[in-house]
């Protein structure tokens, strides 16, 4: 049984790093600044969810899990802020987001 | 000044569970470094609401659980939208009301939207948020309303 | 396994470097910096849990707190081209306290 | 490393991965032409320096590295680079020759002397052989705390810390003398338009008032476990000078500087200073030698205390009150000289705004 939760702690942990590759790779294709913005931040809080999951699955508590846990809250309270900063910044200096419906009006307001 | 006996039960739990000594002289450590840090916050002018929320943490902790599920799903859509052809791109702009959301309801409700389903807030202000989304969704302000009723729940208290 | 983890955390840090320095907007910059912080920390944390060192996640969170300050001074410099403007107000009037 | 990956194969591969990324990151530093692509590159070569550092086990260092490498030199090379242009000039190719060859030749002396160096790790190494293993050994009995690193630098080498405690405090007030010393907390804000659109943000206010509080606690955690793990005075002001720079960064630095006025930081550095001096000083009142922690507190009174149960009882109160007081001197010295850095670039910033826009 503790071996098994062990082999699936290893598999989110791999998940995470997967999932980080893949972020990474959205990142460089997307089109704009918006579409990266979301690649990179939501599939950074995901690796870190699935990695203090996977880690905590395979090591039980310790102090150091507690450590993983506030190092995990840290990156969901700072990780959505950041985001959130860059892509008003971005609003705000003037870049538009590519949009599907061209005649969707741009709202210039804040 | 109700704040300050929040944000200290906050800090000395923060402590204890980085620290794990448990001896007198690091708890007494502990207790000066955080009467520090209290200090330092409201030297800094920042004791309030935002500052020590700790007394909504149940309501929140009931509502970061909710949202897991929500970022579960959104891992899912953008990861399809990585793999599979750029077709399915289809970024739009949506406007949200809220109105009436204290301060901390609103970063709340627009960090939920940074974290979840292909979303981001570009823009918050007190009165609306300005969102970008990779799809294309029926009509924003429903597909938007659990989250904001349930922020509101959990930063405000009403729904 | 841990080792593929972390060898593949950082293939992820080399193509964000590889955004960084394609740009094309100063945001898509930060953002690659931001991101190969948050990497960084997560590759932290999967090492120094591996080794059993508590210590080593302490560095993780000095690392996720400071990724987020630069973050926040770097958009600030290519958004308003100084530090020292406010980026939001303290509000004097606080709101009525609750509970 | 070793301790980390389990075989030597695969540590070669993770080596080399790493290397690779520090390579390319070196690279793209040389070939980029815009001095803000330069700081996010040092930034990011930063993080991974201190990665390295991290699998060579020395979190201490990493530490420092993270906080001050990516953190607060980015804060201040940013301070600085507001005030010049952005566009790095090129260097005519002819010019290029001499910095080439010397580089070259640097190099190449460097790696003809990588395969006498010691194998990492290597205990019969001098380094490693004679006083680096009296500290490891002696640290338990002398002075108790956990981490020998901590015990070194503030304990038996105290008097050299205290010197790079100083060159800290002078090298803050030549910076500040540079910059022309006269800071003022800038004028309000001019109220244009692209300010008012993020200024109603509650976002980053809520993350930053949430924030401080918990990362000044952080600050003193460090200081205060300085002696079990990785970290100590020096990380714990760095990571305090950063709440403050965030709150200057979030709210501006005019309600900063009303909060913590820049006299006051200033006088701060200099009393951080002062305060280790002064410890130094209050052994010799008790009978001992400068520095000389076992003399601070008088034998009756420590033996009065509870023994400590820290490596095996061996503890000395003496030697633990010190370390702590002088720590927290550097934390004082450090925290406030990087803000007053931090002051004096974003004032002086403003203030040439200024007189740009009139």
């Amino acid at each position: 049984m503790a071996e098994a939760i062990g082999w699936i702690g290893a598999v989110l942990v791999i998940a995470a790093v997967g999932l980080s590759i893949a972020g990474a790779v959205g990142v460089l294709r997307f089109p704009d600044v918006y579409t990266r913005i979301h690649a990179a931040s939501i599939t950074d809080t995901g690796a870190a969810s699935l990695m203090t999951l996977g880690l905590l699955l395979m090591a039980g508590f310790s102090p150091a899990a507690i450590k993983l846990c506030i190092v995990w809250v840290f990156i969901m309270l700072t990780s959505p802020a950041a985001a959130h900063a860059l892509a008003g910044a971005a609003f705000g200096s003037g870049h538009r987001p590519v949009l599907a419906d061209p005649r969707q009006p741009s709202e210039d307001e804040a | 000044m109700i704040y300050v006996p929040g944000l200290f039960i906050a800090l000395i739990a923060l402590w204890l569970a980085l620290s794990g000594h448990g001896e007198a002289f690091m708890v007494g450590l502990a207790v000066v470094s955080v009467i520090l840090s209290i200090l330092l916050t409201m030297c800094l002018g920042l004791m309030g609401r935002e500052a020590s929320p700790y007394h909504r943490l149940v309501p929140m902790a009931r509502y970061a659980v909710w949202l897991m599920g929500e970022i579960v799903k959104s891992n899912v859509a953008v990861l399809r939208t990585i793999i599979e052809p750029s077709a399915r791109l289809r970024p739009r702009l949506a406007a949200l009301d809220a109105d009436g959301r204290s301060e901390l309801a609103t970063a709340l409700f627009a960090n939920s939207i940074t974290l979840t389903p292909g979303t981001v807030t570009i823009e918050a202000a007190r009165d609306g948020l300005l969102v970008h989304s990779l799809h294309d969704g029926a009509d924003e302000q429903d597909e938007f309303a659990p989250m904001a009723a349930r922020s509101l729940m959990a930063a405000d208290g009403r729904g | 396994m841990l080792a593929g983890g972390v060898a593949g955390l950082l293939v992820a840090m080399g193509l964000m470097i590889v955004r960084l320095l394609r740009g094309p907007t100063a945001y898509d910059r930060v953002l690659a910096v931001n991101s190969f912080g948050t990497k960084t920390v997560l590759m932290i944390a999967l090492m120094g849990f591996a080794v059993g060192r508590p210590d080593f996640l302490d560095v993780a969170i000095v690392y996720a707190l400071i990724n987020f300050i630069s973050t926040i001074a770097l958009m600030k410099v290519f958004r308003l081209r100084s530090l020292a403007e406010p980026l939001a107000r303290l509000s004097i009037s606080r709101e009525a306290p609750d509970g | 490393m070793s301790l980390l990956l389990a075989s030597p194969e695969l540590e070669l591969v993770f080596s080399a991965l790493l290397l690779t990324l520090v390579a390319g990151l070196v690279v793209a530093l040389l070939a980029a032409r815009s001095v803000l692509t330069c700081i996010l590159l040092m930034s990011a070569f930063s993080l991974t320096m201190a990665l390295w550092l991290m699998t060579m086990d020395a979190p201490d260092v990493a530490f420092t590295e993270a906080s001050v490498g990516a953190g607060v030199s980015t804060m201040i090379l940013l301070g600085a680079a507001l005030s010049s242009t952005d566009v790095i000039p090129s260097l005519r190719p002819g010019r290029l020759w001499f910095p080439a060859v010397a580089c070259l030749a640097a190099f190449i002396g460097m790696a003809l002397i990588v395969p006498d160096l010691p194998v990492f790790g290597d205990p019969g190494s001098p380094p490693s052989a004679y006083v680096g293993r009296l500290y490891l050994e002696q640290t338990p009995h002398d002075i108790g705390a956990p981490n020998v690193v901590t015990a070194v630098l503030a304990s038996y080498r105290g008097f050299d810390t205290l010197g790079e405690t100083t060159v800290i405090f002078a090298a803050g007030v030549g910076v500040l003398l540079l910059l022309g010393g006269q800071v003022r907390s800038p004028d309000a804000a001019p109220e244009d338009v692209s300010l008012r659109a993020s200024a109603g943000s509650p976002v980053l206010s809520v993350a930053a008032r949430l924030l401080i509080p918990i990362i000044c606690l952080y600050a003193f955690y460090v200081l205060a476990h300085g002696e079990f793990g990785a970290g100590g005075g020096f990380q714990a002001g760095v990571i305090l000078a950063a709440a403050l720079i965030l709150h200057a960064l979030v709210f501006g630095v005019r309600e900063t500087m009303k909060a913590l006025p820049v006299g006051v930081v200033r006088a701060c550095a200099a009393l951080g200073v002062l305060g280790y001096a002064a410890v130094g000083f209050l052994a010799i009142l008790n009978g001992g030698r400068f520095l000389d922690y076992d003399a601070l507190l008088s034998p009756v009174f420590e033996a009065g205390l509870p023994s400590s149960h820290l490596a095996g009882g061996h503890h000395h109160w003496g030697q633990r009150i010190g370390i702590l007081a002088i720590e927290t001197g550097v934390m004082l010295a450090v925290a406030s000289t990087m803000t007053a850095i931090f002051y004096a670039f974003t004032g002086r910033v403003s203030r040439s705004d200024a007189a740009g826009a009139s």
